[in-house]
This record gives C-alpha cells, structure tokens and sequence, in this order.
C-alpha cells in the first residue's frame, strides 16, 4: 500500500468525525486520523483510562507523567479537559455517550462482527477496553489494511478468531474503499482512487452490494 | 482542539418535555433541586410525568409546585415525610408513589448511568423491600435483583459550568445530580455560574460535560434556593 | 421520663463512640447523642447526603444554604471534611465502613428486628437509608424511650411493624436500661439510676437474661 | 470535633500482607502505579499472591518486579502487552491469568467497593467473554451475570492526601485507585505530599478517607515515577 492511499484513507475517515461527537480513537491506525480532522471542529477526544477532552500529544521533555492516554502516549489537556476515574470513563462508554469508535481490527465479517483482541496460541495480551468499545458506541468504524500482510482478505464473511463484539460494526474504511454494514450486508459505498472492482473483490472475503450510481472516489 | 459548545435557552430546553415523559430531579432538600428548571416545567405544563426525585421537597417549593399543578401521576422516591401535599396525594390515590431505600434508588440510578441492566444486593432481603424482586445467587449467597432506574430527561443543579457542560457542585449539593445527569436520554442544568472553558481545573470538574446535552445559566437566584427560616 | 433520665441516656450512647470510630447518628435521639460525645474524641460523622466529617450544626444567619445533613439541619465543616455523591455515601454505608450506626425506633425485637419506618394506615412517608444504615453498619445500636407515649413497651418478643432490617440490632439503649442482642437473646447489660427489674420486666415485652453479677448503672 | 489520624509506616503497613493474600493495586501503566508500596511487598516478599491491576506494568517496573520475584500465583487484569514477562510466564503456565473487559474490571471493583454482590450487563454476550456466565433476565432483556471482585488488600497512590486519608489524584492516575480503595478489607495509601487537615477543599477532595486504613508518605519519587524516555 502507498503512504498516499493510507492517507487518502485516514482523510476519508476523518471526514466522518463531525462538529459536536465525542469520540474514542483506539491504538494505531485509529489515533492517526485524528490529524486529518479539520482544526476548528468542535469535537470531544475521549481515553478509557479516564479523560474527555483529550488534548495533543507532547514529547517527552514537555509530558507531564501523570497525563498520557489509554495507548501509552503523553498527551495534554486543553482548556475543558476533565480527569475521572476508570468506572466513570466507561460509564461513558457504556451508557452511550460515544458518538463514534473507530477500532483497529484483525477480521470484519459482513455481519458487523469484530474481532480485534485475540489470536488463540499466538497473541492473547486481553481485551483491554476494546469490547465495550465495540459494542456500546453508537456508531462502531473499523479503519484497517484492506488485506493482512500475506494479502489475505480481513474482511470475511464470518469472522474466524475470537469475538470481539458480535454485529456492532457500522462502517469499515480501509485503503481500498468504505463499506458501510446494514441489516441488508455489506454495501460498498466508496472506492479509493487507484482501486477498481475487480481488485476489490478479489481481495474481500465476502460478497457485498454495489450501488447502481456511480461510486464517489476518495 | 475545541470542545463542543452546549449552551441553550431554559425554554428551548424544557420544551422537549412532553406529556407522560419520566424525569430525574436532582436534590437532596433543598441544596441541588432544579428550582428555576422546575418553575419552568410548571409553566410549559406537560402531565402525566412519572418524577424521580430522593424527596418530595417541602410545601411550596420544587417537587411540591408540580404535584400542586397536577402534573405528576407517579413519584419515585425515597422519602416524602416533609410535603404534606405529597402525602396527601398517595393517600387519595393521586399519585402513585413507589418507594425505594435511598442507597438503592442511588445506585439503581448510576446503574443506569453505567449503562448496566441491574445490580444483585442482599439490602431488603427478609423484609417487605423484597417483595417482586426475583432473588438471584451469587458465589453462594442470596441477593435480590434491582433494575437499572432511567429516565428522558434529568433536570439538574450545579454551581459552575462550562460550555462544554462540565460541572462542579457545591457542598451537599451533589447529592444525586451527578448520579442522574448520567442516567438521563437528555441532561439539562441550569448552572448559578458559567465559567470559561479551562477555569474548572481538570482534575475538579465533578462531572464530565460528555453526560450533559443543555447547559442554561441561571439569572440572579429566587429566594427559595435560601437558607429556610424555621 | 424525666429529662433527667433523658440525659444519662444520651450520655451512656455517647460512651460507646470510641476513637477512630465512622458514625452515623438518624434524626432525633441519636443526632442528639453527639452533644455527650467528649470533645477531644476523633470520630468522623457521616451523613447520607454526601458528607463525612461533618461539623457543628450552625444557626440560620450563618447557615451555608447548601450545607445540610440529612435531618435538613444547617452544619458547617471541620478540617477534614469531604463531599461526595449519593452513591459513594452508600457505598461507605454498604461496604462496611460505618463502624456505628444508632437509629431510633418503633419496635425492636429480642431477635434484633427492628422498625422504624412504616405504621401501616398512619405513618408511611418511605424508608431514607434507613434500611441500609440498619443492616450494614458494623453496630448498630437503637436509641429511644422504653415505652411509646401509652406505656406500652416497644421492646417485643416479635416486631409487629413492617421490618427495616431483620436480626442486625447490636445494642439498645433506653432511659431504663441497656440492652445486648447476642445469639442467646436479649441480655440486660445496665440499668438506669431509679429503675428496677420489676418495673424493667413490667415495660418490656420480651423476656431477657439478667446476669449474675451486679449491674451497672447509669 | 477532630477526625482520625491514619498515618503510619510502610514497613508496618505492608507487613499486614500473608502468603496467599489478594492485592489490588492502582494504575494505569505508570501513572497511578504505587511502585514504593510494590517494592516493600517485593522486600517482605509474601508469595502465592492474587494481584489484581489493569495491566502488568511494563518490564522491570511494578507488577513486573512480583512477577520476577516469583510472588504472584495469579493475575487479574485487562491486558498485559507491555509486560513480555507476564506473557511469557502466563504461556509457561507459571501464573494463572484472568483477562476481564477493562470497563468489566473497574464496575467489578466499583461494585465491591458499593457493597454489592454483582451486576448484570449485556457486555460480552454472545461472545467468549460469556463463558462461565450466569444469564440473566432484566425487564425482558438478556444479560450476564458480572460478580463484585474484592481484595484483602489495596495498595493506592495519591498525590496528595490528609492525615484521614482524604485523598486526590493528578490527572490520568486516579484511574482505578478511588475504586480499588473502596474495594478492599484493609487499603493502604502512598502519598506523594501529606497535607494539613483541610487544605484539601472539601468539595476537591477526591476520595473519602472513610474508605481509607493506612496512609504512608513518600519521600522523593524514585526515578520509576517519572516520564518513559522510549
């Protein structure tokens, strides 16, 4: 995968995190997209480890060692910034305060299934937040690699390793295109630029709707 | 990074508030009750409300204005002993009145607030608190199942907010209202103080805007939020 | 009663607030109970509307108007103080950190019943913490007159009241005579100066176990 | 009136800990971790133990420091990627590891510590997270039954606390540290400052020192405490 088409594909995510959300960005991929959102977007950065209001990244000679997010890093606080403890944090998540998710994931299945904690005999560190993230967020988005590093397809039909959250996932972004998961499967809704449908399905584990329209590039 | 600005009018907000609509009262007395949420409440005039509220405040003052008013068909409560109309009112059979320990409707409350169903406590076993509550084991022992308590809507009081809707509360003032703003589909407080975002210190903030959907800032306070002269 | 016998009452309760001690005192008799307690005795007083360590009641023009107990007395802080929601205070109440809890009484039976809530068709205006005050508190004890304002005894054989909690009562004080709870019964510990074992047997309605030693008294 | 004065050493308070006993211990990676308290625990050196905390630090600090000394017979905890000890040693068979949802973890704790016996949730279901799991019905939906998880002993870090035990903590370390306190039989607080009674403003007071048994000052923080230079 190009550095551009990873790009092109944390812009398009960015692009769904609107004025007014509160979200959480898991580890890796997800932290990223942060820094495609638009600056002036008011919107609410939330870490299991207890913060709203998540504010940038500082390097170790300005962190404070008492303030880093739920992924390690040393982060700071902006003006309404609020500390809680881990109860509160995911009463937060629980009772539905996430507007949105987005999660690194091993598998997505065309269901909305999840798996993104655990490869039995090969790497099982626990779930950490992830589960609850997955299933009570209101809106759940997978941004991932299209296929894993062998080119082998991540989303499937059903998800092979251990669940993380079962029909939760509404949107998947990868490099090659967006797919948004409803009651009627998996639909294509975007294609990335440099992407083309042959490609596309050769490399997807499940079968998925194309729209009659003309599918919008990104 | 700017935090989402949640700020609104006390009529916009209480409008929302339809007929047969379920809605959390903060307060304990009268430290932390909604009074000017609550008068504007009597003055859309939606009925058939189902209120919760750990008392029923005293005669002419809060909770005892709606009920007066004839807006209220269900009351859930810990105590009601010093409003007399209350009392009045469940023995005529005007309102019903459900009863629950105040720990238990605390928690049954940040349950909700949690995002859980219910919760297993061996408070009440043996005793009439027990009655319709299926008993549940758990590591060998016997506990009664409480159901987590929501509503549409929770009216609260803080000292000071931030646009972002993160607040602070004034000594015993906190009582429920943190617990309820979290328990609510909407969360409106009415704030004696609006502060710039960034003057709550982080780690002083008593509740996360993230719970809170309205924020309205109170004019100069009435005297009912007063010292009651006894 | 005499006032007088009043007093002592108050004043042998106060006794066994010993230092180190969490308490919570109900309304009535037993917030009354602190006057008696030595001043230089560092106990925290809790109340379950969000407050340990709270301080002396204060009159109205120097009252805080959001600092009430849960009686509605007007009380101040101390050096120490803490407020905190409805929930963390019944969280110390239930998890066993109220060393003490003294409640007043309709009934309380040999069998460590107690009620204090509810007079079905006369008085029912709900429970408070009460129940929980009652049954999770490490001691509880009952403070209260021996008679109701007829003569009848409200020490019973079996509570005929709706029960707060069922077998938690530890100890009972009254202007008569004060009482243990224990696996054999109820024990007659001490007896107030001016009452005897037959006026003590006429204005109670359980039987109870009289040592053979002398008995203190108050 | 006067409240109780809790202070003690940390030799004498850690020496409260047996073989076989259940610790829990606050933090969430380093902020929040009581590393003194853990060390003297290394240095009395109390084996077969149950530790109960978030993640299992990273190598050559905290949980890893017990793991290397060979005390721990099981862990509870929400994940352990940093620590390739705990890793190694959980696939060896060397300790026994219990992985619970993190948000799981806290409410099982917070739970406890609200002397409840359990809660029921629909996290997990239908997922493996499920197995062992009572179901449970509430108002017609499914959940799983979550059991309270308590401790013989908390080791808690604050940044500041009284001679009470009133406490409050800096940004991102308070995490499980207020709900652990209220968890255990015995909890035993590390304090980075002891301040006079009072200067902690009652409403800025994060934990009660109702929940709290022994409080140790710290002298200068060892460099553990600090930033991770990576």
């Amino acid at each position: 995968m190009s550095s551009n088409a990873k790009e092109r594909m944390l812009k398009r995510a960015a692009a769904d995190i609107v004025p007014g959300m509160t979200v959480n960005l898991g580890i890796g991929l997800p932290t990223e997209v942060l820094q495609h959102v638009e600056p002036g977007v008011p919107v609410c950065l939330h870490s299991e480890n207890g913060i709203a209001g998540v504010g940038p990244v500082l390097s170790p000679d300005k962190a404070d060692r008492n303030l880093i997010d739920a992924g390690g890093a040393y982060v700071s606080a902006i003006p309404g910034t609020a500390f809680f403890d881990s109860a509160v944090s995911f009463a937060i998540v629980r009772s539905g305060r996430l507007d949105l998710s987005l999660l690194g994931a091993f598998e997505v299945a065309a269901n909305g299934d999840l798996a993104n904690w655990k490869i039995p005999g090969k790497f099982s560190p626990g779930m950490g937040g992830a589960i609850e993230l997955a299933q009570k967020a209101r809106r759940v988005g997978v941004i991932m690699m299209h296929t894993d590093r062998k080119g082998n397809p991540k989303i499937l039909d059903r998800c092979t390793l251990p669940l993380t959250a079962r029909g939760h996932v509404n949107r998947i972004y990868t490099d090659m295109a967006v797919f948004d998961i409803t009651a009627e499967g998996l639909q294509l809704r975007e294609i990335a630029l440099g992407s083309d449908l042959t490609e596309l399905r050769a490399a997807t584990g499940a079968p998925f709707h194309v729209p009659d329209q003309d599918l919008p590039r990104f | 990074m700017t935090l989402p600005d949640k700020r609104g009018t006390i009529e916009e907000a209480i409008s929302a508030i339809g007929d047969g609509a379920s809605v959390m009262l903060g307060g304990f007395g009268v430290p932390g009750t909604p009074f000017c949420l609550i008068r504007e409440l009597v003055r859309q005039g939606p009925r058939n409300l189902t209120v919760i509220k750990n008392d029923a405040n005293e005669a002419g003052m809060g909770v005892d204005w709606l009920l007066e008013n004839g807006q209220v068909a269900r009351l859930v409560t810990s105590h009601i002993g010093l409003n007399p109309t209350a009392i009045r009112m469940m023995n005529e059979g005007a309102i019903e009145v459900e009863f629950v320990p105040q720990g238990i409707l605390a928690e049954r409350i940040r349950i909700a607030g949690a995002g859980m169903m219910g919760f297993v406590t061996d408070i009440g076993l043996g005793t009439p608190i027990e009655e319709g509550k299926p008993r549940i084991a758990v590591d060998g022992r016997t506990g009664l199942l409480e159901t987590a308590l929501r509503a549409d809507f929770a009216l609260i009081h803080a000292d000071s907010a931030d646009s972002f809707g993160n607040l602070s509360f004034s000594a015993s003032a906190r009582n429920f209202n943190p617990l309820m703003a979290m328990a609510a589909r909407k969360t409106i407080v009415e704030a004696e103080r609006m502060v710039p975002l960034g003057a709550l210190l982080p780690e002083h903030v008593h509740l996360s805007g993230t719970f809170i959907d309205i924020v309205v800032e109170l004019p100069e306070l009435p005297e009912v939020y007063g010292v009651i002269q006894r």
